[in-house]
């Protein structure tokens, strides 16, 4: 079972600014029901760009919930340029940290927020090219090809250390190596 | 607090027989089974009677029985003694729905082996395609492996009908029967399975204690390596307190076979029947009829499973969603997913599997916690409204 | 009758403290530390616990830890593990000596799986053949496997040398250190040995539990594969009682390392000058100093194992003659004939291994049983007088 | 461990008739030091070819010793035909039986006997041609090879089921399978 810190617990069991926000004028969605995890941000931002309202809606384990409730609790009270810094470490510092396994669920939080910004701003974001291949970090196949073979890296840790890829709950370390050795197959 | 404990296809409490039969052999009688000694002699002695006891259980021969440290071990042990008992040939059968001690070693030997394998579908109900199955028979199959029971809904397959059409074509057959021990009938000289895994721990002996029965000339080679232990059959100095312990739970399993059918499985309806009834929107997932009696597999849409738990887990309430192996994956079990069962209630899929400890009381609370936390979550689910 | 039990090194008797740590896990806190539940978590947080404790041991990383169900399969394990990782190279290498875990694997993998094996052999006093072993390291060698104690003579190998020159070479390093777990102080960073085995029922755990040390950086293939259990390098429900008893045996086997050298050692030094003294034609198998300090193996002329043993047993003395896994056979232990002992006092050699447990009156027990139990059988055998 | 009857455990503990027999006109020696069994067998016959006195020494196992006190307690006061007919199985049956991996303590019984009665009548035994193969029945791969190709064996149960090899302790199955299937292979 995760070790959860009690910050993360008590966002889980009693989750902040909870559900649709009435007079949202920015939304960003991120994951998908066949993920097992999805997000929904809304956002009220003033004309001064501050975000003076957010809300959000999840469907998702624990840490999927207690990640989003933080990050709206974040946000609040910042402008778009502030929030558009705050990365998925950020959200775990706030929580007293995530379980490994449970890394993806910050940057689910940071994806959502990314998107709701460009929402605002209309602009369009593009989806990454590839096959995703760490969800923990959001990182695809192309992404690790490209740093394989500019950098020469050897090992599973070596793609982690440059990328982050794997360093999560470890699901894709196989994936990654079969990555690895493909292109020093192909030389 | 109280622990209302609905999660007995994951482990099981160990009985205060079986602690009772056990407890002498740790501090007292501790000597080896294989030694020269009258002090080593009488746990050999008591293991006999062990043996016999597990073999009563599943009506074999004592020496059709080797003791092994888990149902994985068995599982593993039965399919590479098959392999080697027939080394030219190079496919290998199963269902989509096994334990991951079947699943992913023919993955395993897939990938890394050269060996085609059938994965054999189940469908919507969980109920196996017979008629894929039996057309991938082949001359070149060395073994089919289906389980008896399926640990996250209980359904059952017709291990009988397929060991009989199986056989005749002179093909091995293994039956994964970890669920189904002590809650159905087994008889093997019935059922007519080359070989068969139980574990321990699924009937209130210890975890770590493992049974594969081979049938009295099945071709078997080991898979440890070592002394002569098992006649010969697994390597390794018996785990003398907890086969020990096996036997009796084994006796206790035979005497607790009707409750199980009458009590645990009047128990298992009425949570099913009070669920259904007061929370909107969820489903029972598996055959409803060929199902063990002490399983509830039971979707409810639009929510995730962990989220449920951790908040049964206040309650005291202990169960879980998928089989208790899947940890850090966000895939929903390979098991919903081969019977098809929507994303929409597979990830929030809860099992309650019940043992005759279990009390129409406990049944109330956990319907009593389990209302407000799906309609809790449901009010922050951005699919609930859809 | 009063038991003398000088057969630790078949098996020992699990301490009060170990029972002590173990039973709440079997009917109170049973739940499976995979679970979501904080019932479940309780005992996986209990089992990191005892990896901790297990890691202390041996001076080793709590993630270098695999929990087993045996020392055999543990050298299995460790074995496969190496062939899995380099499967181009197709030569392996280990003494004449080894425990069946090690020397019918290696039978095995010679007759049935094409490798080319070498058993560098030993000197009269068990001694291994430095030499040999260093020229046969070769490209092709997949790993090399060797025990740190001897089960039956006690004679120790030279493992930190060993493993220098083996890992220079770029070759895997195995030691099966069942026998000097608690015996002799291990430290595997000092040592550096990239795999090790131990058996929990060696030192006062019960009997299926062992451990496989795997250093950091070593590629690893799993044996049993199954589930994610311990990080997905072991499949099959974890037997958490034992790993709880192992973790607690583990910091009683630290304690009692000093009394082994001192006390256990004294015993051991006593009994043998006793016998020596007072049975003619009589010689200790195995180096005199290199060896562990509870160990006494010792041979009779003209007398067959077995008869003696069974006169000791009269007595409720437990002893053993060569290894406790040679059933049926007439053939004297092979580490005896591997050190070219004569059959004259192979056959009738005994192995007496102590704990902290025995005390000196036992010893003198031991020698006033022996001594006419030697004359009696000397006057009946056909080979005393020439 | 074996499960000794009470009379095999009697006849070690309080054997009958050990040691040289003084005036023995008739010795048989049987299995050696190396064998880890070994049995001399001493018989003082008279003018009427009736064993008056045996006595033995014995090397080897409980049953070992048992096998050989028995034997002498059954022989004595039999004429040389009638202890002639005495087989493994008489010996075994007098002690209330053999664990089965210790039936060849029986029949070096027998085969001492054999070699006393030759010895007196002054016939020399010959060596069974052969490699020994199951030392539970003194069965050799001869014997196992011309059974199998006159008979077309087929399994260890088949040559266990002709000639008992493989019937005893059990530790010769794997050499006999291997006959087996050297024969087969030759066709
Ligand atoms: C040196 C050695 N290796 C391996 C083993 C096997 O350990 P286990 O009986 O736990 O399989 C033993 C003891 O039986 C042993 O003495
Ligand atoms: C169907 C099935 N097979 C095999 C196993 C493996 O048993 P064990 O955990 O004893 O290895 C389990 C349970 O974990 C199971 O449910
Ligand atoms: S998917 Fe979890 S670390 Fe990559
Ligand atoms: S050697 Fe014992 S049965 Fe053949």
């Amino acid at each position: 079972m995760w070790d959860y810190t009690d910050k993360v617990k008590d966002h889980f069991l009693k989750p902040r600014n909870v559900g649709e926000l009435e007079g949202a004028n920015a939304v960003g969605e991120t994951g998908s029901l066949s993920c097992g995890d999805a997000l929904k941000l809304f956002l009220k931002v003033d004309e001064n760009e501050k975000i003076v309202d957010a809300t959000f809606m999840t469907f998702g384990c624990a840490s999927a919930v207690a990640s989003s409730s933080a990050l709206t609790e974040i946000i609040k009270g910042m402008t778009l340029d502030e929030a558009s810094k705050i990365t998925n470490d950020d959200i775990s510092d706030y929580l007293g940290g995530l379980p490994k396994e449970k890394m993806h669920c910050s940057v689910m939080g940071q994806s959502a927020l990314k998107k709701a910004i460009a929402d605002y701003r209309g602009i369009q974001i593009l989806e990454k090219p590839g096959e995703m291949v760490c969800e923990c970090f959001d990182v695809t196949d192309l992404e690790i090809i490209e740093a394989v073979k500019a950098n020469s890296l050897e090992t599973t840790e070596d793609v982690t250390d440059y990328l982050k890829a794997g360093g999560g709950c470890g699901q894709c370390l196989e994936r990654i190596e079969e990555i690895i050795e493909s292109v020093k197959a192909k030389g | 607090m109280r622990i209302v404990y609905t999660d007995n296809n994951a482990t099981t409490k160990v009985a205060d027989e079986v602690i009772e039969e056990m407890l002498p052999y740790f501090g007292q009688f501790y000597g080896n089974p294989s030694s020269m000694h009258t002090f080593g002699d009488q746990v050999d002695k008591k293991i006999k009677q062990a043996r016999q006891r597990v073999a009563n259980f599943i009506n074999a021969d004592p020496n059709e029985i080797i003791f092994t440290s888990c149902g994985t071990e068995s599982d593993n042990c039965a399919i590479y003694s098959a392999l080697n008992a027939f080394p030219e040939k190079k496919h290998i059968i199963t269902s989509n729905v096994e334990h991951p001690a079947i699943n992913k070693l023919y993955q395993h030997l897939q990938k890394k082996k050269g060996y085609e394998v059938t994965f054999v579908p189940v469908d919507k109900k969980g109920l196996l395609n017979l008629d894929l199955l039996y057309d991938s028979l082949s001359d070149n199959t060395a073994i089919v492996s289906l389980m008896w029971a399926n640990n996250e809904t209980g359904v059952l397959f017709p291990i009988e009908d397929i060991a009989k059409k199986v056989n005749k074509k002179g093909i091995l057959f293994h039956t994964d029967a970890v669920q189904a021990g002590g809650k159905v009938p087994i008889d093997v000289k019935q059922v007519g399975v080359d070989m068969l895994s139980l574990s321990g721990h699924k009937i209130h002996a210890p975890k770590g204690i493992g049974v594969l029965y081979v049938k009295k000339g099945v071709k078997f080679s080991p898979f440890l390596i070592g002394g002569h232990q098992e006649e010969g059959r697994r390597g390794g100095t018996e785990n003398t307190v907890s086969i020990i312990g096996l036997g009796r739970a084994c006796e206790l399993a035979t005497e607790h076979l009707p409750v199980m059918n009458t009590r645990v499985r009047e128990l298992r309806d009425y949570l099913q029947t009070r669920l259904l009834e007061k929370i909107p929107c969820s489903s029972v997932n598996g055959d409803l009829d060929l199902r063990l009696p002490n399983t509830l597999s039971i979707g409810f849409d639009a929510v995730e499973g962990e989220s449920i738990l951790l908040l049964l887990d206040r309650e005291g309430i202990c169960a879980s969603s998928g089989s208790a192996c899947t940890s850090g994956s966000l895939d929903p079990s390979h098991v919903l997913m081969a019977m098809e069962v929507p994303f929409k209630s597979a990830h929030g899929s809860i099992r309650f599997s019940l043992s005759h400890y279990n009390t129409k009381d406990e049944m109330d609370i956990i319907v009593s916690a389990l209302v407000p936390a799906i309609e809790k979550l449901r009010e922050m689910s951005p699919f609930w409204k859809d």
